[in-house]
């Protein structure tokens, strides 16, 4: 990217935990403005930068109509649009709205629902544009954000692999949750990125990195099965913070199914 | 002449985490019309709380706010325990308090130099304000990393740690774990207690209004984790009668809920509020650095409520060096928490005020009803009146100048608009995008 | 595996990629260019053909990149790169002047000797043509020592064709068949259209005295060998460069494997009868 | 002969090596499994820990008495402290004229001493060794480690109900490869270790140790251990024509069924103590002008690993898991002449599915 790229953030419905990322750089907060012109980022500044930009990064996932249209904008606005976190990736927590059904929700409406725009469903931004690259986890990991910021400032494709969180659990030295203590883990169907953190404190991963490249959701669901794992808590497990993502669903109707 | 009329525009509120509006419209020199709108989506939280385990709400509920998750996760943790009538031991509460704690010291410092500074020193940014202030800037951002780096330490990661669960926490972090973080806080109060002076040194409008201060409010600590409500007009209630006083309305151009007496009138929560109420529970440290700060023990200037944030902030340096000096991993690391059916009430003060879970359990755990009101709503017919007073008290300010005082205004309350949003239930139109 | 002729290893230490200066870009189709380079420190980098280098842009990341010089001439080290990615396109960018960073030679070489006395069939698709070149070159060095001598070349386009001037050049010497084929063409083409493989019927070498060499993708040289074991060329006697994920170089990072070979270390140069196998199954 | 020294010996033996200035790297308790970590007294050695194993199952348990190794293997093995899970292998550094310099990473930890090495674990660096050190381009960033690296090897008495290392003919007794070997002989008080001597560095360390020459029978003792614990195996693998059965094997139907229960999730590669994929990435600085390339752990199982551009080679599970048993057992032997499996175990206990592949060789044996 030639010259200093004009970089701008986005939000739609989201926790700011993803944006937040950014301002959690403390080390390379100040390299971070030297090498880009944060054009645009309102949690930071009053300045509002007009497009086009280089660079944006979009948090959050579309839930009204006026976003689903915003997005369209800032696509033709962007040269390159990533998508940060799991909502932006899989429609986040919020999606688990989609697998209710209208009537369910009508009947919880609140005093005076009118006000109130919203779509049914929570989705993808890339449900809705191109979106150039991919940054999971809820939240997304400060390392990937920084590793995503400096291979296009030089030129290069991301290294952000997406195979399991095992590779990461075992790079880091962890002992397995899974075998040595029967805890349900989600890591071996869990795109890496976040550094293992859940095994390194004792705990299964719940998936917060979203779907893993070539996972296997349903032999994962018969060893916690045989783990004694209920299915009412595996299929929770399943739709949590990517409810929406393709894998995960599939994988949690195959066991309601049955 | 005939009537006159000005408004205030601010489509997009800058350095206030989430999306909200201002619309402020003047008619012959009266203010009439203040309305903080609120446009960020909301996301229905509680809705989906229902039918999931009460285990899982720690988790769920930190999702709302990216900014004080901890608040979210002790809120839940409490309510959840309060419903099963457990308590936890006095090395799990020093360790959530400890994480509570390095929240506190990531988000004020995230406030009064990244998000409400700039405002006194003429910035539109931190980022502008760092190539004027270099030292300053990367002072701020040494203190930021000790929380977020303390957060890490004892929740795994800095935003929606993972550590932490209904009854304690996964794994409690060896003492060697901790105890570089002596030095590191040492400093830091430093640091603290630099940012008073310096914060103290800015101007402020002459404003004093006559709040309601609530928060929580405890005998023998500077109250976060528990205790009772108390109010400057002499509340005094167990958080489990919370909506026998307090209620929420919904407003036409907000996403997010009012909050308000049940007998209408609006109050305050945050620092403010706890400082004025707390005053002599805050370390001595911080009480001398206030002092110095020319504040008295009670605060009623919404523009001074920075100095309170880092009064609080050195607070909370000082308390957790002590908790990271006296820290002992608790053993076995959380406390076992039945399934119970009933309802479990939790409220502890996030870094913006007053965060109240309440959740009705099932027999088997699970949440049948979840109601979570957080500091930002609570505060939200506050804003709107201090806007009224600030707007009335400075009309003879041009446009920008005006426009930039409110903005100011609603800055000095720490707005976190995505935890305002995150529980209306509503209609749903039919129409599913491509 | 048949031992290569000519084994050439790298000089120093093989790990550490030595500067090279840009003295010439050409553009040879839209997305390739040939880059001639000399070296920046003193140390050129001599090979044989067929060997490749791994090629450093600064910043962006290494990869594996056939040398397409002359081996006569070690003082140059040429590259053909077609820009598909981070780094082929940042070296595709490279002016004139510029530096790049290379080790090697790695990898197994045209074992040229085996064609002594012989004819000789290059078949090459697309960018296979590169590392081919310098085959081609030292085979016209040596002509007298080889019978007969064929290029069979095959493009998607007219466009795509490299080392246009060059190949007209060979066309025109009498001791070099030189055919080339489009997959499909405009108006303005007069040469032949159809895959590399309708060539190899026409060519009239003598199978029983023949040695082939064969670049291009995987499904190209699937066909092409199945062409000239069908006019009866041996298996041992037909060889073939392979393609795989690299990141060392030097067989030590496992990823270039195809069955039991480490394609760096062992190849990429193979006769087919090495390989067989490997082609045999799907995802090896 | 071999020497003999008690538990004090032992505590002294730790004490000369990090006198010497070695990190030691020692089995100890931590997590619910014993792991290989720094060392720094026999208190942090396993006291009266063991294991149960299964296929994708371990549980630490009591032993009852106070052996310090009286566990087998637990999921870490030595290949961390030689082969680091990630390292910098190469810095460029771009100067304000825009020259690029270019060096190689050569950052050697201090020497360390591995203490509890196991055969199969003894024979996995014999492999490495080959893999890092015996071709054209030895690697640095081995080399080093290895160089400097002192081994006290621990002859195993028990074999665990994973363990196959007797049909790899890797153990359950080492008989080189090592600088001091231990035979742990617990009776009612403690332990006493006889002691053999596999290296001159080995013998001047055990030279500042009290210890007094063994008899005959503590030799024999000692050398009837390990014989029971090849005697107690009770997994196998047949390697008796093993190779050519593989490579004929490639359309098996079994890839297909092992497929549908592996995850893909890459454990199996990350414990076996003789895989040694890697990625090697280009990482900058926000400047832009330092550059650093990192060599970290890979695996076949992940889709980039066979990436070329279009696609991965080995696209589906099937070819990956496939890849991974034929270079275990087939492909490996033509690369290196050797297998690349030690019959240790781990990639069965810590698959979390508990896939073994002993079970998957039987199958296509079977099926043949
Ligand atoms: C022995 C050998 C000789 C080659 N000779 C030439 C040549 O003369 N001219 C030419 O244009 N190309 C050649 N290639 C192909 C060239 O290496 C790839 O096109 C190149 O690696 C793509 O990298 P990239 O970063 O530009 O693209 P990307 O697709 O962005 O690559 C990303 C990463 O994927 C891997 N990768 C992708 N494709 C390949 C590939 N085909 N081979 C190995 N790794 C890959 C690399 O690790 C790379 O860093 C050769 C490949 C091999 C193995
Ligand atoms: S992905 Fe998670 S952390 Fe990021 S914005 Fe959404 S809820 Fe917050
Ligand atoms: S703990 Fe979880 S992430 Fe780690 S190896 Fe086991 S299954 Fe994989
Ligand atoms: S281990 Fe799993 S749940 Fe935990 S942070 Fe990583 S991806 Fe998220």
């Amino acid at each position: 990217m030639a010259g200093r790229p004009r970089v701008a953030i986005w939000k739609f419905a989201s926790c700011d935990g993803c944006q937040l990322t950014v301002l959690d750089c403390e080390d390379e907060l100040l390299a971070i403005a030297g090498a880009v012109e944060i054009a645009y980022f309102p949690e930071a500044s009053r300045t509002f930068g007009r497009g086009p930009y280089d660079i944006s990064l979009v948090e959050g996932s579309i839930t009204t109509p006026h976003d689903a249209e915003r997005i369209h904008r800032i696509r033709r606005l962007s040269k390159v649009l990533i998508a940060i976190g799991a909502c932006a990736a899989s429609g986040g927590i919020q999606a688990l709205r989609n697998r209710r059904d209208v009537a369910e929700f009508a009947a919880v409406v609140y005093a005076k629902p009118q006000y109130i725009e919203t779509l049914a469903h929570s989705t993808a931004i890339a449900d809705h544009v191109a979106v150039d690259f991919e940054l999971r986890g809820c939240p997304i990991s400060k390392a990937q954000l920084l590793a995503v910021i400096t291979a296009l400032l030089a030129g290069r494709a991301p290294a952000i692999p997406r195979h399991s969180v095992c590779l990461e659990c075992k790079q880091r030295g962890l002992v397995c949750v899974l075998v040595a203590g029967g805890t349900a883990c989600l890591g071996p169907i869990t795109q890496a990125g976040c550094g293992a953190i859940c095994p390194a404190f004792n705990r299964g991963c719940y998936a917060c990195f979203g779907p893993a490249e070539a996972g296997n959701p349903a032999s994962l669901i018969r060893r916690l099965r045989d783990l004694g794992v209920p299915d009412a808590d595996i299929l929770r497990a399943l739709r949590t913070f990517n409810v929406n993502a393709e894998p995960f669903a599939r994988a949690a109707q195959g066991l309601e199914g049955r | 002449m005939g009537t006159t009329r000005r408004t205030i525009k601010v489509d997009t509120l800058a350095r206030v985490e989430g999306e909200g509006a201002l619309y402020v419209r003047v008619t012959d020199g009266a203010v009439a019309e203040v309305r903080l709108k609120i446009y960020e989506p909301p996301r229905f939280f509680e809705a989906f709380l229902r039918g999931r385990r009460f285990t899982e709400a720690p988790d769920i509920t930190a999702r709302i706010c990216g900014i004080c998750p901890v608040a979210y996760q002790m809120s839940a943790c409490q309510a959840m325990e309060s419903a099963a009538g457990v308590t936890v031991d006095a090395r799990i509460r020093a360790l959530r308090r400890l994480l509570y704690l390095a929240e506190w010291i990531e988000s004020h410092t995230l406030h009064i130099y990244m998000l409400h500074a700039p405002d006194f020193l003429g910035f539109p940014g931190v980022v502008e304000m760092a190539g004027a202030h270099p030292e300053t800037v990367t002072r701020a951002l040494r203190l930021k990393k000790v929380g977020n780096d303390l957060m890490a330490a004892i929740g795994g990661r800095e935003i929606h740690p993972v550590n932490v669960r209904v009854g304690g926490f996964y794994r409690a972090p060896g003492r060697d774990e901790l105890a570089p973080f002596a030095a590191r806080l040492r400093e830091a109060r430093e640091i603290a207690v630099e940012t008073v002076r310096w914060v103290a040194g800015f101007e402020f409008p002459a404003i004093e209004r006559d709040y309601e201060f609530v928060a929580l409010t405890h005998p023998d600590e500077y109250a976060i984790l528990e205790g009772r409500l108390a109010g400057s007009r002499g509340l005094d209630i167990a958080v489990r009668e919370y909506e026998q006083e307090f209620t929420e309305e919904q407003r036409p151009y907000s996403n997010a809920l009012h909050s308000r007496r049940r007998s209408g009138e609006s109050y305050l929560v945050g620092p403010l509020a706890r400082y004025s109420l707390n005053f002599d529970r805050l370390t001595p440290l911080a009480q001398d650095a206030a002092r110095r700060a020319g504040l008295g023990p009670v605060c009623r200037n919404p523009f001074r409520s920075i100095i309170v944030r880092a009064v609080e902030l050195t607070h909370a340096c000082d308390e957790a060096l002590t908790l990271v000096q006296g820290y002992a991993p608790p053993d076995p690391p959380a406390v076992d928490v039945p399934a119970r059916a009933g309802t479990g009430w939790g409220c502890t003060e996030a870094p913006r005020g007053i965060l109240y879970h309440r959740y009705h359990l099932d027999a088997a755990g699970t949440i049948l009803a979840a109601k979570i009101v957080p500091p930002t709503s609570q505060n939200q017919a506050t804003i709107e009146d201090d806007l009224r007073d600030v707007v009335g008290a400075s009309l003879d300010l041009p446009d920008d100048r005006l426009t930039w005082r409110c903005e100011q205004t609603v800055r000095n309350y720490d707005p976190c608009i995505s935890c305002a949003t995150h529980f209306l239930t509503v209609r749903v139109d039919r129409e599913r995008p491509a | 595996m048949a031992a290569p002729a000519e084994l050439i290893r790298p000089a120093g230490d093989p790990r550490i990629p030595r500067p090279f200066r840009v003295v010439g870009v050409r553009r040879e189709t839209r997305d390739t260019r040939t880059l001639e380079a000399v070296t920046a420190d003193g140390h050129p980098m001599p090979f044989a053909p067929g060997q490749f280098a791994m090629l450093y842009a600064f910043g962006v990341g290494e990869i594996p990149i056939s040398i397409s010089g002359d081996p006569a001439d070690p003082s140059v080290l040429t590259h053909t790169v077609r820009a598909v990615g981070a780094v082929s396109g940042a070296l595709c960018r490279l002016r004139r002047g510029d530096v790049f960073w290379a080790r090697g030679p790695y990898g197994s070489s045209w074992p040229l000797d085996e064609a002594a006395g012989r004819d000789v069939v290059v078949v090459a698709g697309g960018i296979g043509l590169a590392p081919l070149r310098p085959l081609v070159l030292a085979l016209l060095a040596g002509r007298e020592r080889y019978a007969r001598a064929w290029l069979l070349y095959g493009a998607r386009t007219p466009e795509e064709l490299l080392y246009r001037r060059e190949l007209e050049r060979w066309r025109a010497r009498l001791d070099l068949a030189v055919e080339v084929t489009v997959d499909t063409a405009g108006t303005g083409w007069r040469g032949s259209v159809g895959v590399v493989t309708t060539l190899i019927p026409r060519a009239e070498f003598d199978p029983d005295r023949t040695a082939a060499f064969v670049v291009g993708p995987e499904v190209m040289m699937r066909f092409t060998v199945a062409a000239l074991r069908k006019r009866g060329v041996p298996t041992d006697r037909i060889f073939l460069s392979l393609e795989r994920n690299m990141h060392c170089g030097v067989g030590l990072c496992g990823r270039c494997q195809a069955g039991p070979v480490f394609v760096c270390r062992d190849g990429p140069v193979f006769p087919y009868a090495a390989v067989e196998r490997i082609f045999a199954v799907r995802e090896i | 002969m071999p020497d003999i020294i008690d538990r004090a010996g032992l505590e002294e033996l730790l004490a000369v090596l990090i006198r010497r200035g070695y990190r030691v790297i020692g089995p100890t308790v931590r997590d619910g499994a014993i792991v290989c970590r720094q060392i720094t007294s026999i208190g942090d050695l396993p006291e009266g820990w063991t294991e149960e194993q299964e296929a994708g199952n371990y549980r630490l348990r009591r032993r009852g008495d106070t052996a310090l190794f009286g566990y087998t293997v637990g999921p870490t093995s030595w290949k961390p402290f030689l082969f680091p899970p990630s390292a910098r292998v190469l810095h460029a550094d771009r100067a304000a004229d825009g020259t690029v310099t270019v060096r190689q990473s050569d950052e050697d930890p201090p020497p360390q001493a591995f203490f509890g090495v196991r055969a199969c674990d003894l024979a996995a660096i014999g492999i490495q060794d080959r893999v890092f050190l015996a071709g054209a381009a030895a690697d640095p960033v081995y080399r080093g480690r290895r160089a400097a690296a002192f081994i006290v090897a621990v002859q195993c008495t028990a074999a665990g109900p994973t363990c196959f290392c007797a049909s790899m003919g890797t153990g359950p007794r080492a008989e080189h490869g090592f600088d001091l070997a231990l035979t742990e002989v617990v009776d009612g008080g403690g332990s006493v270790f006889v002691v053999e001597t596999g290296s001159e560095r080995g013998a001047e360390v055990l030279a500042g140790v009290t210890n007094r020459a063994a008899s005959a029978d503590e030799a024999e003792a000692a050398r009837d251990a390990s014989a029971r614990a090849a005697g107690q195996m009770r997994r196998t693998l047949a390697t008796e024509g093993l190779k050519a059965l593989l490579e004929a094997g490639y359309e098996h139907p079994r890839w297909d069924e092992v497929a549908a229960r592996c995850l893909a999730c890459a454990n199996c590669t990350m414990v076996c103590p003789t895989c040694f994929c890697s990625a090697v990435e280009e990482r900058t600085d926000l400047t832009g002008d330092h550059a650093e390339r990192w060599r970290r752990w890979d695996s076949c199982f992940a889709a980039g690993f066979s990436y070329i551009h279009g696609g991965s080679v080995r696209a589906s599970t099937r070819a990956r898991y496939r890849q991974w048993l034929t270079h275990k057992l087939a492909t490996w032997i033509d690369q290196f002449g050797t297998a690349g499996c030690v019959g240790c175990g781990r990639c069965i206990t810590w698959c979390p599915v508990g896939i073994d592949l002993t079970e998957e060789v039987r199958a296509i044996r079977g099926g043949s």
